[in-house]
């Protein structure tokens, strides 16, 4: 295991120390129970977001705390879920008297644990609506399984809300403004070598010179399917044909596309892929209106890339485009 | 030697002994359906558990349980947190108010905990999970004290069923959990959590002082 | 050699194309000649900023045209300087009648292609001045040699003559501006691995499990030496004591912090590094006031990272803090 | 045969088959102390000048040289496309408007060549560059034609200079170029830019037609 790090044990503690200290003027860390907040939480009237999840994805989460974008983060260890002492504070304290919203990625433990955090959280007067990301399409969706994983859609959602809440969208209506982002978003993504989870100090799978593992999760597990690595193009056919059928997304749809990185993979790269998208989705008839492309929910220093589609219209992007300032997402301010 | 809140405390040490041996163990059979970590959980969860542990001279059985399952539940995360957590804190509930425990109260808790796990992870017989372990345990648990046996058998035959349980989850098709995400490819793979439940009931089944 | 590319020769191409899809509201790109110029240029009476290199290094340079940093870049193959043919243009198209300023790394190819390209331009009658940033301290400067690399510090210095320039200094003061940046940042990086070149198809060095590279650049080339892994607490020491004795920082000294990943070290990793980086300066006596944490001059698929200082100053600040909207640093706007 | 413009054309197709022939190891030697394109960069160069090269039939040697010296300067990139680009120009101004090339002006066309990469790449002998295989092929080919050699006898004594200077590159400590980068490290390895120009000057030593 060759990282730049120095005890397994503390990487997400450090790491979060050194974001708190990078962006000082912006977020404060709190350690044991770990979690970070904007400075200027609450902020009184708006709807408060929390979002959290296993470390190991940034800058996903805490690094979109900010205008515009997240109230608080709940970072777990690496690729585990948080526990519900770390939404507990959180969520009282981005409570500016509209309740908080919590963006759950929908993974067992994520809904477990925030469920708890919900609990509690009722239990101490305040109001919290949460809702469930699975754009995962790698994954059957069926009720006797685990469903879905949370997989990119989860970045789109989290500036789409930010922004709602600052425009001044109620507690119901930012949940139901999120359950819809949560029905129009899709996406699937692949991998070209696994990655290693500081604590187990071995990869999470092995794979050949010439192989690739498609229908990845976020999380450095192995994909529905393992084939012969292809071409850019050939590999960025399959996910967006598997992300345009399941929805399905239709000829005259306009779309934000979303060209994500898990870590490890060269932006050049990424932008062969947003290529090669952007050329199927004309060819499906599909307009792209936004888009995005970069690393912003990875698997550690996994290499591949994912691809994800939001379906658009006019309330969508004038909430995609409104300022954000955070560390990870910026423009307008 | 009755199953009071010191035999309790130990099985409990004996238990974060346990996972602490075999966490890597864990992790590996969680590396390959799942993320990898669920050895670094459970280990994390345990010793905050034994930090947390009340003087067994002021408490119950029930108080010991509920700290371990408040340890879990704020230390854990991910899936394994909240349901090991529950499962502690409905197995408290089930003996609360008891100095001691006989054989009907240690089965009776270990069928609280499965009901706790069931309520909050919804999975059945079959899905790959906890509950593969957990379920035929709380079986042969109250089997053995149906016909007689006291908390030690009760406890050798839960062992014996739970370990025969997470063998079979091996040629299983998760369908929870995130081994449920790889499909057909989570099939010829252990499931760590019902790994993790056989070690825990193992652990007291060989528990000293667990005899009544 | 496992990449999400189509044909190691097209690379560059398919990618440039990309970036110019996903971009078309900021940039146009032009092939064969490659360059890339923000769609509103020139900027009438302002100096235009060009500068270019091998590509590899995404989002350096190509991601860095907007307003408020480059009006052009010049992508040459991998790790391969541009050529004049590619300047020229580029040079001619932003020159908004105050000239054009060329930002140049220290490297031979580099440095002689940007100097055939000046002359040229010259020639047609548009007024060229160049900088060459030579920042990296793991090189011994000497005249007898090439002398020092140009890295980290080219990052902060597009950004700051950006600036200047949208703020009307003149031609000279521009290049006075950039010669002041270049005497006041210092860098020095370091790899865990090596990276491949896609025509080459097979990894620059290898590096044992145990092994790191001290003192590298950002061409996937070895550095000055190879030693045993150590802590990120220990590496981080290793690069600032390098970088801050050179110049030399002293006590006092403000400074921005500029700590770079080389492309696949997770974001994590990066403020372990940014957290033990502000902690040795300050026992420095040395202040960070303004930083900068992620992937911005990289080394393909390389993982490792580079630790850059600016000492800053009123002015610099002012610059550093004005708005800038390019697809790779954004802020203000 | 003269060496005319014909000649002086087939002398550039060959030493593009054998930069062509040639890349892979030209680009592994780059790798151990550079960037891994140097022999991707000649290629791609030498590729360019066989597309723009003029019809031989109206023209001069001088106007082959200068076609690969455009073809090079505006394909090529990195520091061999200035530092060949300018050796071929200069190369051409040393034998401007002369139509068949006599060995004397081969010799010249080489020191042209040399004096231009030096001044373009301010490198000395020993700084393990191409001017450690052009220098004393320089020397060699006048010393032949001084001799009484003809052109072929001048070429192959440049080639067998060359060769020798890039071996001699091996244990040198680079100063220019990026291997110089490496300091101490850059010792032990053959230089790119060295072996390449050895390449191209065998090649013409090969050449048919190169007999004046
Ligand atoms: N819904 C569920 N019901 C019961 N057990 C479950 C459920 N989901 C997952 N598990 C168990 O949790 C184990 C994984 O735990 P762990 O690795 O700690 O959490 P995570 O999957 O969040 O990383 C699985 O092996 C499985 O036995
Ligand atoms: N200043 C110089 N003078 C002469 N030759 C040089 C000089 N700098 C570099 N070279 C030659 O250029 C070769 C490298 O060429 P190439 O790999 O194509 O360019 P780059 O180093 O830009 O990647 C070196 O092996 C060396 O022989
Ligand atoms: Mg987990
Ligand atoms: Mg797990
Ligand atoms: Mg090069
Ligand atoms: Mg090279």
């Amino acid at each position: 295991m060759k990282k730049l790090i120095n005890d397994p044990e503390q990487v997400v503690n450090e790491s979060i120390e050194g974001f708190a200290a990078a962006h000082r003027d912006q977020v404060t860390a709190h350690f044991d129970p770990t979690w970070v907040v904007r400075n200027d939480a609450p902020v009184p009237g708006k709807v408060g977001i929390v979002s959290g999840g296993g470390s190991g994805h940034e800058p996903l989460h805490a690094g979109f705390i900010g205008p515009g974008m997240l109230d608080a983060a709940c970072p777990g260890e690496v690729f585990t879920s948080p526990v519900p002492d770390q939404m507990q504070p959180a969520t009282k304290a981005v409570d500016g008297g509209a309740g908080v919203l919590h963006i759950v990625k929908n993974y067992t433990g994520d809904v477990a644990n925030f469920e708890m955090a919900a609990e509690l959280a009722e239990a101490e007067g305040t109001r919290v609506r949460s809702v469930v990301i699975d754009d995962d399409v790698a994954v059957q969706d069926s009720s006797f399984t685990a469903g879905r994983r949370g997989v990119g859609g989860t970045v789109l959602a989290e500036k789409i809300l930010g922004a709602a809440a600052d425009k001044g969208y109620d507690l119901d209506q930012c949940a139901d403004l999120l359950e819809r982002v949560n029905n129009q978003v899709r996406s699937m993504g692949m991998a070209l070598t696994p990655c290693t989870v500081p604590q187990a100090g071995e990869p999470t799978f092995e794979l050949e010179e010439h192989e690739m593992e498609i229908g990845i999760g976020i999380h450095g597990e192995p994909g529905r399917e393992r084939m012969p690595l292809e071409s850019a193009d050939a590999i960025t056919q399959r996910l967006v044909n598997a992300v345009v059928e399941d929805l399905p997304f239709r000829r005259g749809d306009e779309v934000l596309l979303f060209v994500n990185g898990m870590g490890a993979t060269p932006l050049m790269e990424l932008y062969i892929v947003y290529r090669a998208a952007e050329r199927l989705l004309a060819d499906h008839g599909i307009t792209v209106v936004r888009n995005l492309v970069g690393d912003y929910i990875t698997s550690l220093e996994m290499a591949g890339a994912s691809v994800t589609l939001l379906k658009m219209d006019d309330e969508l992007t004038q909430l995609w485009d409104a300022p954000v300032k955070t560390p990870g997402l910026r423009w307008g301010m | 030697m009755p199953i009071d809140a010191a035999v309790v405390t130990a099985a409990v040490r004996s238990c974060a002994d346990v996972i602490a041996e075999h966490r890597h163990e864990l992790t590996k059979l969680d590396s390959a359906i799942g993320d990898a970590d669920h050895g670094t959980n459970l280990h994390r969860g345990f010793q905050a558990a034994l930090v947390r542990l009340p003087d067994p001279g002021d408490a119950l059985p029930a108080d010991v349980l509920k700290a371990v399952s408040m340890a879990l539940v704020s230390k854990v995360g991910g899936a394994s947190g909240p349901l090991y957590g529950t499962a502690f804190l409905r197995a408290a509930g089930a003996v609360d108010g008891a100095e001691h425990l006989d054989a009907s109260q240690v089965a009776d808790a270990l069928a609280a905990a499965l009901a706790g796990v069931q309520q909050r992870g919804k999975a059945e017989l079959g899905d790959k999970t906890i509950v593969d372990a957990l379920s035929p345990a709380v079986d042969a648990a109250r089997a053995s004290v149906d016909a007689g046996g006291g908390a030690r058998e009760a406890l050798r035959a839960a062992a014996d069923a739970a370990a025969e349980g997470a063998e079979a989850t091996i040629p299983l098709v998760a369908r929870k959990g995130r081994a449920s995400y790889l499909g057909e490819r989570s099939a010829g793979h252990k499931d760590p959590g019902a790994t993790s439940t056989t070690l825990l009931i193992q652990t007291l089944a060989e528990q000293e002082g667990c005899e009544a």
